[in-house]
């Protein structure tokens, strides 16, 4: 069965991903780039290109491993689970919604070129708000933040060309196009603000029917949730070892049974949100109509899950869950940094809603499930 | 027979599907039950029901009128009974489950051929293990029993048995010696009901059903021959009922919850609720109707590594009934909400196919409890599967 | 200092009132009026109008103690605790709504029957929805779902009178108005559904404001999440005792860290609502502006709390916890009962924020507290 | 001079107001700090203005250069200085509370006279009692000092020193005799931070402050006479300066959260900012809203009995400290959420007016874990207030 083959290269590249980001993002070299001490980002960049991890979900025909959805899951949760930094999210997301939304020729171009690590993608924190107008001068203007670096080779801009809704996608180039980074409390990401003044785009992808918003934001939306339940069940288990370690009044913390409790909540917690993003992937990778609405929930539900999971890790830490020098506070700003792609809990659920509303009203179920 | 057809997925179902469209017409199916002799009424009209298509004991081996279907097989019937708002078989869940685990294993083959055929036919047992001062810490039972000639006589109390109202035996937890360690001197019997000493009061619950008895034992006389197991052994015999197999009747319990929001929301939808327009709670009714769609696929992940015999079982089992009991207590209390004042007033049922809301709710918070507490749950997730050291 | 004085005279009354109904509403006398075992509805009642209870918030005039606010918070935070029976929350809050909403005339003829235990109010659940007709021919209609009972005298009914918004004060006779009592979770509590068909209104009082409706609402709040704290304090200190008393693999539950844990965070929750009722009973006696906000907070607060404490009480009692014959299943049962009273939780806090924007516009501020 | 009208409480808070609205003027005022080095001088500067007005150490005995302020005058300070949104005076705390409970009770007449007056000119005083491996459990302390002639030699490490990089003193915690009872080897010194062998590093935290410093102590030699209390009694030393009355810092605290929020509020409404279209944001600010207002009522209630040496007042703290800490993350936390990805942008600021939520959120987590935690506090509500057995 292809599932069943799907399955097996799924858990072979898993051991891989794991292994490479056990060494390369070892904590420490993690908190050394987070204060600005290593190029891990490029680094790391580097090697995933070598290793194919940036085409780990695009069709073959570009190069990609061609392991869509479920491939992409497994990647970012490893990525999450080791607070790896760079700029994986925008780029594989719009990777993704090019090889759906953008014109073969178009993807032709760039697709292999991202899968070698030689283009890199700026996108929209939150896609489908605040065009720019495009016209025949070309795109001018200032978008809203915007998820990417400094060294991000093309963007992906929300457009309005005569009057109809659209992404323009644009090679940036010094002269037509400057960035200013914005400081974020999470440094393992980056972010800022574009200002175009004439830039020309390389291509422009119709949303008259918003379906191209839809599917950039479902790629975000994968690509987030997948890094919150990889960073919310890595530091659980590493505030277990922490308690494990660690004794006050001659016993170990991790003897105490409200502490236990309370570790036994937060875990439970994290499966019950693999357990839905499970469910989200399983639909998307199966086409399902109702595959949006169970990622808009997903990646709600995972990410006030990650955030409510590192803020308990911080307080179970101890005082050193407070410090700079521990995880925790990494983990924790990564949990509200991903709260804001997309878009917010709320807005999610917000069209999760209506989304249910539609198939309730047309008298279909969205929650049928083979064993 | 519709079992013949469980090698074909798709035609096994369909012949459940054609079965239990024709059932759901009876008036039995059509009118829930009003009250608890309603109820248990009702169940034996279930079972007999199911019985005449060879669905009464299906999951029990060949040769003690069993099919040997399969937990797959068995998945699929508790999908199709939920779809059609079937009833369950709440009522027999120690018949249908932990007397077979325990008398195949220990029980002898006159004790099996004796007590197993009649469960299809109806017969309901009880357990009666717990006591008051020994629930979670099952081997404090102070029941004691004594040997006479060729009887022990039995003298304590018993609590939370299901249904020992109705009930036409019991197995029984009992203390035969009284000095040894605790664990080394208890022994297990099979009790009639209707031996003279044995005397039910029903335990009402917070959700008006006595579905809970308490079982008093004065000088209550059971034949040797009714042991299981060896004298002072019945700690492993306990062991062995109570670790038989039954995830599918969570499993069925959970697929339930799911037809009950998209029930409730499409009734919502019938008479324009008020809280369809209110955005809080729509965004309160996706979560939770996320959550239990994930508590679906880990159920399934559950069975699917039961088959397979894999370790995760294990590892699963205790944040599935975790995830599981809450998730009911919470969809219970959101559709009280939501249903505003009118909630209030009791408009009852007395099974899983009640639409009162607070029935629902009064009913979850029980499983949040039973089945070992969410804080056993907690603990064994603590303990034996982050390896954190006891307290 | 006159808010002195007023203390003392609390303190003493309170002392006096609990006493009253420790013995009266003893846990298993209440028990069995659950179970329609007794009458304690009416003794009680008989009892509150000899000892003063009912017009312990009616001024003076009126036959009552002129407590106030103070007076029915320090009330119904004792009948809370003791799970007390009756038809105190319509009665007292309807008086109340009487004293301000009604002519002079009015009072005189109801409120010292009310303190002499001869009248009794049905009132509506929610105030403020679905108005009968007024007209010539009398009321006539079936208002929503009401508080009180079969013994009600009075009703309090929302009408339209000529397009005009108001409420009728209806004299209950057999002739006119027909009730039919409405089987409730909360057997503690009474309520039902009336039919009118040409009732003569003693009274009515206008609305056009919704100064009615507030004033109304305000009552039912204030002696509903007295209620809610009075009852999620005692029920947590019940659990406390209950797990003193039990032991388990020979230990005392009352030792174990997590169980330990949560009653503090029980207890904290309690005394949270405590202050946030304090809160907006003092700025009700002060005769604030913002009275009302904080009285909609407060109820909304206390209900939430009181419902949530009383089922982790359920659950901290383990199996008998659940069983007819412990009181948690009762606290729980008036908790959602109160839940609905006077308008949701939700509602309340849509109230609450509209009161809340319209003095932050003006500039105003309605936190303002002396030491 | 403002003081003088301390009876007076209509008159006081008019001067107190007069004052602030000038000095709020000040550039330091203005500006809030952009780093830590800022903050250091800000405190320094807000120091001196509050001594030229007799603000310094109000509430100190008038002999030490106080002038004896009841609770009561310091609460209408603290009212009046967060209602006019100037700085705390956060580097001061050891200075201005353990320092003078701690000398005023053990000190001798020499110390008292040679510490206590330059406070109130500014000097930073820090605290060295926590270890790496003594944190809750403070006893365990195994910073060594060792008598050698008319001195001491102190060797071992603190940490959660505040302000430690910019303090003149430090009160330190050390084991003197290594043999006894953990309790009974404990020796509490005043020691010079300049003293060679006194090495500070800076302790970051999660909001991105260097509050904390880490002490490293090498043959660190202190004079005997900066002993305090007798030798091997420090504990009971500690135990002072751990009970010195400072609820009015948390009181202080806990207002400036009301004037966060209707700050934020009244910044949203001239924004017209996306959350106050959200129902269900909305409810979440009210509940949150009424929450503190519910704690400010509680902490006036406690310092009321303070005042009155009520025996309520031990009752009520553990609740309070838990209450406003968890109210202060949520609150943090909700402002983030509120303000949307520009948020996620680090304002800064680093003091307790900044208005950048993200900053404020991670601040208050710090709440919860410092000055017993939240977890001691369940532990002594459980076991003190409802006298439930020790496990």
């Amino acid at each position: 069965m292809s599932e069943d083959t799907l399955e097996e290269d799924l858990m072979a590249l898993s051991e891989g991903i794991d292994s490479a980001l056990a060494e390369m993002c070892e904590a420490r070299i993690v908190h050394t780039y987070f204060d600005g001490g290593n190029e891990l980002d490029e680094t790391l960049w580097q090697c995933a290109a070598e290793l194919g991890w940036l085409g780990i979900g695009l069709p073959e025909e570009y190069d990609g491993l061609g392991l869509g959805a479920p491939g992409l899951d497994l990647l970012f949760r490893a990525l999450g689970s080791f607070m790896a930094p760079g700029a994986f999210i925008p780029t594989l997301s719009a990777a993704q919604w090019l090889a759906e939304s953008a014109a073969p020729e178009v993807c032709q171009t760039l697709l292999p070129e991202v899968v070698a690590g030689a283009c890199t993608f700026a996108v929209p924190l939150v896609p489908g708000t605040a065009p720019l107008q495009l016209e025949g001068s070309g795109l001018s203007g200032r978008p809203p933040l915007m998820l990417g670096s400094r060294s991000a080779t093309t963007a992906i801009v929300a457009i309005e060309q005569a009057g109809k809704p659209g992404y323009a996608i644009v090679p940036l180039a010094a002269a037509t196009a400057s960035f200013t980074p914005t400081e974020i409390w999470d440094s393992t990401r980056m972010a800022g603000k574009y200002e175009f003044s004439g830039a020309s785009p390389l291509a422009v992808v119709d949303d008259a029917d918003g379906a191209a918003t839809a599917c950039l934001r479902r790629w975000l939306a994968l690509a987030t949730a997948a890094d919150c339940v990889g960073g919310a069940r890595a530091i659980t288990f590493k505030t277990v070892d922490y308690l494990k370690e660690r004794s006050q009044f001659g016993r170990s913390l991790a003897s105490l049974q409200a502490l236990k409790h309370r570790i036994a909540g937060l875990l439970t917690r994290v499966i019950q949100d693999e357990a839905l993003l499970d469910q989200a992937v399983a639909s998307l990778a199966g086409s399902e109509p109702s595959a949006d609405m169970w990622m808009n929930m997903a990646k709600a539900s995972a990410g006030d899950m990650f955030a409510a999971v590192a803020e308990d890790c911080v307080q179970l830490h101890g005082g050193v869950g407070f410090t700079w020098e521990f995880d925790c506070h990494i983990y924790l700003k990564r949990a509200l940094f991903n709260r804001e792609i997309a878009a917010s809990s709320s807005v999610l659920r917000d069209l999760a809603a209506s989304q249910f509303a539609l198939s309730a009203r047309s008298g279909a179920s969205t929650a049928e499930l083979a064993l | 027979m519709i079992l013949d057809k469980v090698d074909d997925e798709a035609a096994f179902r369909g012949a459940l599907r054609e079965w239990l469209a024709e059932i759901m017409q009876a008036d039995e199916a059509r009118l829930p039950p009003k009250n608890a002799k309603q109820f248990n009424t009702n169940q034996l009209w279930w079972m007999a029901e199911r019985n005449k298509v060879g669905l009464g004991t299906p999951h029990w081996p060949k040769e003690y009128g069993g099919s040997d279907l399969s937990l797959r097989g068995q998945v699929i019937i508790a999908e199709e009974v939920t779809r059609a708002r079937a009833p369950s078989l709440g009522q027999f869940t120690i018949s249908l489950n932990h007397i077979p685990a325990t008398l195949m294993k220990w029980g002898t083959e006159e004790q099996k051929k004796k007590y197993l055929p009649p469960v299809s036919q109806g017969t309901i047992w009880c357990q009666g293990f717990s006591e008051p001062n020994a629930g979670s810490d099952l081997a404090s039972v102070r029941t004691r029993a004594v040997r006479d000639g060729d009887h022990y006589v039995v003298n304590g109390q018993k609590i939370w048995s299901s249904y020992s109202m109705y009930a036409k035996h019991c197995i029984l937890l009992t203390r035969t010696d009284p000095d040894a360690p605790k664990h080394k001197g208890i022994s297990f019997f099979l009790m009639d009901m209707d031996t003279p000493g044995v005397e039910v009061r029903p335990l009402r619950q917070a959700n008006g059903l006595d579905k809970f008895g308490e079982i008093f034992l004065t000088d209550v006389r059971i034949p040797v021959e009714n042991m299981v197991g060896p004298e002072n052994e019945g700690w492993a015999v306990a062991q062995t009922t109570l670790s038989s197999e039954r995830g599918i009747n969570s499993f069925e319990r959970h697929e339930r919850v799911r037809y009950l929001m998209e029930d409730f929301y499409a009734a919502s939808l019938q008479s324009d609720a008020a809280w369809l327009k209110d955005t809080a709670m729509q965004r309160e009714f996706m979560q939770l109707f996320a959550e239990v769609q994930g508590c679906r696929r880990l159920m399934r992940k559950l069975l699917r590594a039961t088959i397979e015999k894999s370790p995760i079982a294990a590892q699963v089992t205790p944040h599935v009934k975790m995830i599981n009991t809450d998730l009911r207590a919470q969809v219970g209390d959101f559709l009280t909400r939501a249903s505003g004042p009118e909630a209030q007033g009791i408009v009852a049922g007395f099974d899983e196919l009640s639409t009162d809301p607070m029935f629902t709710y009064l009913t979850a918070l029980g499983g949040r409890i039973a089945g070992g507490s969410n804080e056993i749950m907690r603990n064994i997730i603590a303990e034996r599967i982050l390896q954190m050291p006891k307290g």
